[in-house]
């Protein structure tokens, strides 16, 4: 299971405030099914326009990423250019 | 407005143009015959991106009329090098990496090789203090004041 | 569409009969480092240019009675390299190449950052301190001058109808006597003055200062000269406590504004710390004289 | 990787630009030195007002003047729905975006485009603007974050309500968003602080101030297909933005790339190009657009000015235990200033168990903020680490140790979340506290202050080419704009790999049509990302190489090797052959199948975080407040450097233009909120004589996700100067400054409120 952490104001609309949940999930794909069918609509939210850390490792562009049995997944804002 | 006819020596040559009475010689040296390597980057003096040399004194280009430049001469940066042959200045800022984006740089050249042709052996205080009437927004001048250094050094060594 | 005339005359005459004549639709163009970005920036649309670096007298140096006559068209760089004005009068230079970068020093005329009324135009209250007078030549001839009474109110001198300022006249220095000129600017150059000041001070055998003039730049709608500024020094050793006169008197003489080079409070303040540090210099070069 | 001392032939090196003779001879052509046939000088009108409806504009005097070929208004540019839309790197608000570039309605600042004017010269175009009536009800307006966001305050965008507050607002306001970022409790930990300081600190909104202003020219056919030459961080960008705010395809817009004459974030949007276009086409001539300066500092992108409320708690032995910031940034006149990145990486150099930032994104009566060299990092850092300076006073401790103390480390939880892999953050403290310049003497009215830096880095979409020509040169396709000498860098890794000299590697920027599309250039990526596909495309050409001398030998290929530039036998059991040089097999490479080429396209993965600590030493006179700097030096982990020279320029440039923001630059507003130093003689960015040299020290900690060992390296500078200067001038007079710039007047105001200053310490 993966420990995924949502943004603050996604988990306070879509997840009730819970911030903090283990999901099981392969690759970025099946992490954004999942969240979806527990929290309807959140799957669109998180798929354009964020960036996800994954154990770490900062992925403007996630949609392929695989995800480990013990990855933490952190979601972000795409970091803007300067 | 009729235009006006101005008969000039640019970089060692004979030019003619015609501009009008309000135009800059910055603007005439672009747009009139062709020499961009002055560059135009505040249009009051600020920049001294468009600096050369009017009649063997360092000038903005902006800050003149082109009229001005009647029976005058004008070196620019376009007339720095020797032919294939850099001046030792042209060569010590690319050795030096006095560059980034390089929009300044050929007003540097030009404001640095006058320094140069009248102090050999400037100090860093008194390069900086030239130089001061050139903005680069790029290299917080370290390598410049460097590459003008040697340059310096390369020059005397060489006289 | 509008139209622009450009004239280079010879002579003076010349050059006033056309000013004369176009009146307020004509300005003289000198180093061109103000005139050039006003209309650039259209703030002014003059219709008749008169370039007046044809005419020989506005470009000479010369030593005159003791003192040097110096042409309002001359730059600031040509004059720097004279030594001798450079000896006689080293704050008049100073804060003449204190405009600008090198590139405008290759431009710029005494005559020029006068007449363009700025009331923090840097060379002027150097001039007002060391005495300079300026000659002008108009329509009915011509006439003297002192550098204070030209600038009447920013961007305003009290220049008539075709009159144009064709030199300076630097008086000879009397003995023991000192010039200096100091102003702030937030950088360490390319900036406006926020505050100028010209102090020029004569001493005598014993030190004591007989005569002193401080010019103040920035910190009114025109250059000032202070007179209370130079009654502090005058009859001192220019101690401590004259000093502190001085500044006090320096400050008070202000009537700044806040603008976005500087506030009032700053203005007050720092026209007394460079008038004292300024009127150091000059008592240096006094005692060295 | 091993150490930087590995045996690379070129990596490390510091050779001369590719692009570099053309900079010094002046043949190097910018924005505004392109020109076509025919073309025609556009101009735009601009708003005078902060804040006004447009009731109508009449520009049919403007037509009437001679050599008027055409004028644009917003009713030239498609409406645009509101809402983000995708492009190639990211959501865009197109309808913001086209508002900015043509007002829609109303104006929103000082210098907000409302028409432009195509004309035979600029005097007929200058004359045109003049005699353009636009009618204008003036309305309040707000240039002050604070007071934007009080209620009543003049509202901007009726549509605007606060994203991220429960519930959601039921009515609009000027605060465009709410974001926060946490980890732990943070009351909890100041409950075990022995320690706690606070502090609110402020920071005026700056510009880029890139020499060479915005400039394009645009073309447009009868057939509609459209050419732009320009000066941007991105043709791709370019192309993808003035599609949209024209309605066009990316197909029918080809943009080439001029060079580019400073951007530092302010060309990563477009301001001029679509205004070109809409004009060519209305006129059927090409258009060139140069802005004045004024209209640099007017109408393109500053960056916020800011508020920021810090607390910070630690325990008497210098640990810290929480921190919380709050952070006010105002965008311009469209939300989107860059809080989230200024709440991301506050805390991010320290390891923190309880570290909260919230951070409001504010509209304001300004011009529109773009990028700036870290976005929204320099004003969060200046907080914090103004705050550690002050509880480094009164834990009684070195600055640098209690940074040291608490830094983070490869497995530190970053404050914005994820865990930390290598970095090289102890290292660049480490290095600070070694050099000589933090034990030199100072004198009196002198400080030292230090302060230290974060930035993500990224990655992103990139492509390149290697052509190897016939004569055994080769060519790097390198599709983004070259700002600080990136060609350079280029060549060193393509030489590397191809093991040929630098001298014969080329590189180009191309059109977008010439190469497939990249990411700008911007965020510390390209010597990373697109140096990552540069090294992609150059082993292809091995690999080709490779198997082209397989087929000259009649071998299999793995039988081959490539070393020093030259196609070998693996083994003497593939035969006795001599080596085949990459000129050798380019010349005959008809007889083996064609040109030989690599293309590779990429999504650069793995970009290093960087971190920096600055030490500055200045002089303050007490008497007019003016501060000196008399010596500066910046330590960054640059995981490895390609080309050093053009490395340290990054960490100089970086610096000079932190110490501006923090002594002399800032936007001046009027009373009625225009700009009052739209100039580079009142916006003052620092100049030759205001600085000393910069010294640097290249900490290398490679980065183990590049090739090379590249972490990006253009950002970081610029975020440690704003509190390294603040502090050093606490240090020097006793006075903390908590408003930025350290103006003189504004120095000397502190200094003279604290009246009977502290003994400098």
């Amino acid at each position: 299971m993966a420990r995924v952490v949502l943004p603050n104001e996604l988990a306070r609309e879509l997840a009730g405030g819970q911030k903090e949940l283990e999901v099981e999930a392969e690759n970025f794909r099946q992490l954004l099914k999942a969240l979806d069918r527990r929290f309807p609509g959140m799957g669109d939210r998180l798929r354009d326009g964020v960036a996800v850390a994954i154990d770490g490792e900062i992925f403007q562009e996630p949609f392929l990423e695989s995800i480990g049995e013990d990855s933490e997944v952190f979601f972000l804002p795409q970091i803007e250019a300067g | 407005m009729a235009k006006r006819h101005v008969t000039t020596t640019v970089n060692g040559e004979p030019r003619e143009f015609l501009c009008e009475v309000d135009q800059t010689l910055l603007d005439a040296l672009r747009d009139e015959l062709g020499l961009t390597g002055s560059k135009e980057g505040c249009g009051s003096g600020d920049c001294g991106a468009c600096s050369v040399m009017l009649d063997g004194r360092l000038v903005c280009s902006c800050l003149a009329l082109a009229v001005e430049a009647e029976g005058r001469e004008v070196e620019t940066i376009e007339g720095m090098a020797d032919g294939d042959r850099l001046h030792p200045l042209q060569r010590t800022f690319l050795e030096e990496a006095a560059l980034q984006c390089g929009i300044c740089t050929p007003g540097f050249l030009v404001a640095a090789k006058a320094l140069l042709d009248r102090d050999p052996d400037p100090s860093e205080t008194e390069i900086r203090y030239w130089l001061a009437g050139n903005l680069c927004r790029c290299t917080g001048y370290d390598k410049i004041v460097r590459a003008v250094q040697k340059a310096a050094v390369e020059m005397r060594a060489e006289a | 569409m509008r139209s622009i005339q450009y004239e280079a005359p010879a002579t003076v005459d010349e050059a006033v009969a056309r000013l004369a004549e176009a009146g307020d639709k004509a300005r003289p163009l000198a180093g061109g480092t103000d005139l050039i970005v006003q209309m650039r920036s259209r703030l002014i649309s003059p219709e008749v240019i008169v370039d007046v670096k044809n005419i020989p007298e506005l470009l000479q140096v010369s030593e005159e009675g003791g003192g040097f006559r110096v042409g309002a068209a001359v730059p600031g760089a040509v004059l720097g390299e004279n030594e001798a004005v450079v000896a006689m009068w080293p704050g008049v230079v100073e804060a003449f190449e204190l405009i600008g970068s090198t590139q405008i020093q290759g431009r710029a005329s005494l005559g020029g950052n006068l007449c363009n009324g700025s009331p923090a135009a840097d060379s002027t209250p150097a001039m007002i301190a060391a005495g300079v007078t300026c000659e002008i030549a108009g329509p009915n001839g011509r006439r003297e001058a002192p550098v204070e009474d030209l600038v009447t109110a920013p961007g305003e001198t009290s220049l008539g109808r075709g009159e144009l300022v064709v030199s300076f006249f630097l008086p000879p220095r009397p003995a023991r006597t000192g010039d200096a000129y100091l102003r702030f600017i937030p950088r360490t150059e390319m900036d406006i003055a926020v505050v100028g000041v010209g102090v020029c001070v004569t001493l005598d055998d014993g030190g004591t200062c007989t005569g002193a003039r401080v010019g103040l730049g920035a910190v009114a709608p025109r250059p000032l000269l202070v007179p209370a500024a130079a009654d502090a020094l005058v009859g001192t050793r220019l101690d401590d406590g004259a000093m502190a006169n001085l500044a006090a008197a320096a400050s008070a003489a202000c009537n700044p504004i806040d603008d976005k080079r500087g506030t009032k409070t700053y203005r007050i303040k720092v026209a007394g710390v460079l008038a004292r540090r300024a009127a150091g210099i000059a008592s240096e070069r006094a005692r060295s004289n | 990787m091993s150490d930087s001392a590995s045996g690379f032939k070129w990596v490390g090196t510091r050779p001369v630009r590719p692009d570099g003779l053309d900079k010094v001879t002046g043949r190097a052509n910018f924005g505004a030195d392109f020109t076509m046939p025919g073309m025609l000088v556009g101009r735009i009108l601009r708003s005078p007002h902060a804040h006004a409806r447009v009731a109508g504009i009449d520009a049919s005097a403007a037509l009437a003047v001679p050599g008027v070929k055409a004028v644009v208004t917003a009713e030239d540019f498609p409406e645009i729905p509101d809402g983000d839309l995708m492009v190639g790197e990211g959501p865009m608000n197109f309808r913001d975006l086209s508002c900015n570039v043509m007002a829609r309605g109303k104006v929103l600042y000082d210098g907000h485009p409302v028409a432009a004017v195509a004309a035979t010269s600029r005097a007929a175009a200058e004359e045109a603007l003049d005699r353009i009536r636009v009618d204008y009800e003036v309305l309040p307006h707000v240039v002050d974050v604070l007071e934007a966001m009080e209620p009543g305050a003049p509202l901007l965008h009726e549509n605007l309500f606060t994203e991220g507050v429960d519930p959601k607002p039921d009515r609009p306001s000027n605060v465009a968003s709410r974001v926060e970022f946490s980890l732990g409790d943070v009351e909890a930990g100041f409950a075990e602080a022995d320690v706690v300081v606070e502090g609110e600190y402020t920071t005026e909104a700056v510009h880029q101030g890139y020499i060479e202003p915005h400039a394009a020219v645009a073309s447009v056919g009868e057939d509609g297909h459209c050419t732009v030459w320009c000066s941007s961080q991105g043709q791709f960008m370019v192309r993808a933005y003035c599609a949209k705010l024209l309605g066009v395809e990316n197909s029918r817009i080809r943009v080439i790339p001029s060079e580019i004459g400073g951007g530092f974030g302010g060309k990563t949007t477009i301001y001029v190009e679509p205004v070109a276009l809409a004009l060519s086409r209305k006129a059927g001539r090409p258009v060139k657009i140069v802005m004045d300066r004024d209209e640099v500092f007017r109408a393109t992108g500053p960056t916020s000015s800011t508020h920021v409320k810090v607390r910070i708690g630690a325990t008497k032995d210098g640990r810290i235990t929480a921190g919380d910031t709050e952070l006010r940034y105002q965008a311009g006149a469209f939300s989107g200033s860059p809080v989230q990145l200024g709440c991301m990486t506050a805390f991010a150099p320290y390891h923190l168990d309880h570290v909260r930032a919230v951070g409001y994104d504010v509209v304001v009566n300004r011009p529109k903020c773009a990028a700036y060299r870290a976005p929204g990092a320099p004003m969060a850092a200046f907080g914090v680490e103004s705050a550690l300076d002050e509880l480094a006073g009164k834990l009684g401790m070195d600055p640098l140790e209690l940074r040291l103390a608490n830094a983070a480390r490869e497995g530190t939880k970053a404050a914005y979340g994820p865990r930390f892999r290598q970095i090289g953050y102890v290292e660049t403290v480490e290095a600070a506290l070694a050099h000589e310049h933090y034990r030199a003497a100072l004198g009196p009215n002198q400080g030292r202050g230090v302060a230290s830096g974060f930035w993500f880095n990224i990655g992103g979409q990139s492509s390149a080419a290697v052509h190897v020509n016939e004569d055994g040169t080769a060519v790097v396709v390198d599709p983004n704009p070259d700002i600080g000498g990136s060609r350079a860098s280029m060549a060193i890794m393509a030489a590397e790999v191809l093991g040929i000299d630098y001298d014969r590697v080329r590189p180009i920027v191309p059109d977008t049509s010439s190469i497939p599309y990249s990411d700008m250039t911007g965020g510390s990526r390209v010597t990373f990302a697109v140096g990552m596909a540069v090294v992609e495309a150059a082993k292809q050409v091995v690999e080709e190489l490779r198997s082209r001398a397989a087929k000259v030998w009649d071998v299999d290929v793995d039988g081959v090797v490539w070393e020093n530039g030259e196609a070998r036998p693996a083994s003497s059991n593939v035969g006795e052959f001599e080596p085949l040089s990459l000129a050798a097999l380019a010349e005959g490479s008809a007889k083996t199948g064609g040109p030989i080429s690599g293309q590779a396209t990429i999504n650069a993965r793995g970009a290093g975080p960087g971190f920096g600590t600055h030490v500055c030493d200045v002089e303050v006179d007490p008497d007019t407040g003016r501060v000196t700097v008399l010596r500066y030096t910046a330590v960054q982990d640059v995981g490895r450097a390609i080309h050093p020279s053009y490395v340290e320029g990054q960490l100089q440039g970086g610096a000079a233009q932190g110490i501006g923001w923090a002594l002399n630059e800032e936007y001046v507003y009027s009373e009625a909120g225009t700009l009052e130093n739209p100039g580079f003689l009142d916006y003052r960015v620092p100049v030759a004589s205001d600085l000393p040299m910069i010294d640097t020290v290249l900490v290398e900690v490679p980065n183990p996700r590049h090739p090379y060992g590249v972490r990006g390296v253009g950002e970081v500078p610029i975020i440690p100067p704003l509190a390294a200067v603040a502090n050093a001038i606490r240090h020097a007079c006793g006075t903390r400054m908590n408003h930025l710039p350290a103006s003189p007047p504004r120095l000397l105001a502190a200094l003279d409120a604290a009246k009977l200053p502290e003994a400098a310490d």
